[in-house]
């Protein structure tokens, strides 16, 4: 069942939105929704260049599998897919995708928002922001 | 016992595979020798030690056999 | 400045998630959110075997003009696309695809939410469920 | 005076362009008529009528160059 509902990947390669909604897709579902997490060119007044995300794969996957579980699990979903990218990402690069469905809107809205807020605070992945003058990982600031 | 570093703590601790001299600590006593040896961890407060593959909290007990991370605030996203 | 922020089309051809993601993505935002409306199996318990859409084209496009603008206004979006299939749909087809570009993810979720709940509202599509056994129009009943 | 409809109004008056001997009205006075003609629109209290594209209200006078639509309860997305 966790096995055909949930779809959980770390890509160095560019991520597929088409790849995540197929997964997703499925004729019990009415509602899909999907969040794109894209790189900006203007973070906090600052010029961005690109982004590098680094990962520590095995765990990153662990626990983006528990918040696929607990989405699943609290929102009814029928199946959540959630690719992250790691490497180098251009500007309008696709960082994330979360993509869930379910029988009825709100649910899958709600679960897509739980998903991405919760990668966001437990997923051990780190993105280090290169601007036009130099390079910091983001959150690494006292 | 071997720490794996990521982001910002690779770069404060100058590797991605720390090895320490212990084979049974807690991570309470593993944080005191960090930040003793590495004092700028310390503006990193909040980082976190994973026991093969779990967040650990300050009791929990590490053993030479497991897999030990430092997890300094995340960003992904 | 609105021309260029707001993509509204109704369709007889399959809508194509790809188009509205390519018109809302754009180097100001970190935060796309897609939702698509599909069409299920399963609707209180009866079995559908497809849907037909028919619409009151001129003022479909003005209602929905109508809530972009204010989906732009009331959540900061920089860009919004709204999709709506006409015609018959199978199965696991696509009726509807909403589309928000925003700075932050809060706004893209609400926004979106707020563009696909004000257009079952009032925008005038009309919608017939054809069964297994007979047809009917969807909201049309006493 | 012509009077588009859809869905199942369209169903219920056997035509999508309803032509009426009218040439100014309210859209109270128009509802009445359409009722009366038309018993079964009753089972659909919440339609609407626009007028040239825009929802109006009972009070709102048609004449005869507007564009008028009898709009049922929506389903769309």
């Amino acid at each position: 069942m966790a096995a055909k509902s949930i779809d959980i990947q770390i890509l160095q390669e560019p991520l597929s939105i088409n790849n995540c909604y197929n997964f997703v897709l499925n004729e019990k579902c009415g509602g899909i929704d999907l969040f794109v997490g894209t790189v900006r060119r203007w973070n906090k007044g600052k010029e961005v260049s690109h982004l590098f995300f680094e990962s520590y794969l095995p765990m990153a996957r662990r626990e983006m599998n528990k918040i696929a579980v607990q989405a699943i699990d609290q929102f009814g979903l029928e199946k959540i897919s959630m690719h992250h990218r790691i490497g180098k990402v251009e500007l309008e690069g696709v960082a994330v995708i979360i993509a869930v469905s379910s029988k009825h809107r709100k649910a899958a809205f709600e679960a897509c928002k739980f998903a991405i807020d919760s990668l966001k605070l437990s997923v051990p992945i780190w993105k280090k922001e290169y601007l036009t003058n130099g390079s910091h990982w983001v959150n690494s600031r006292p | 016992m071997k720490i794996l570093c990521f982001g910002i703590a690779k770069d404060i601790i100058g590797t991605s595979e720390l090895i320490l001299d212990e084979h049974q600590i807690t991570v309470a006593q593993l944080k005191n020798q960090l930040n003793e040896k590495y004092p700028k961890l310390l503006e990193y407060k909040s980082y976190m030690i994973a026991i093969n593959q779990e967040y650990a909290n300050d009791e929990s007990l590490i053993s030479i056999n497991d897999e030990i991370a430092l997890i300094p605030p995340v960003s992904g996203g």
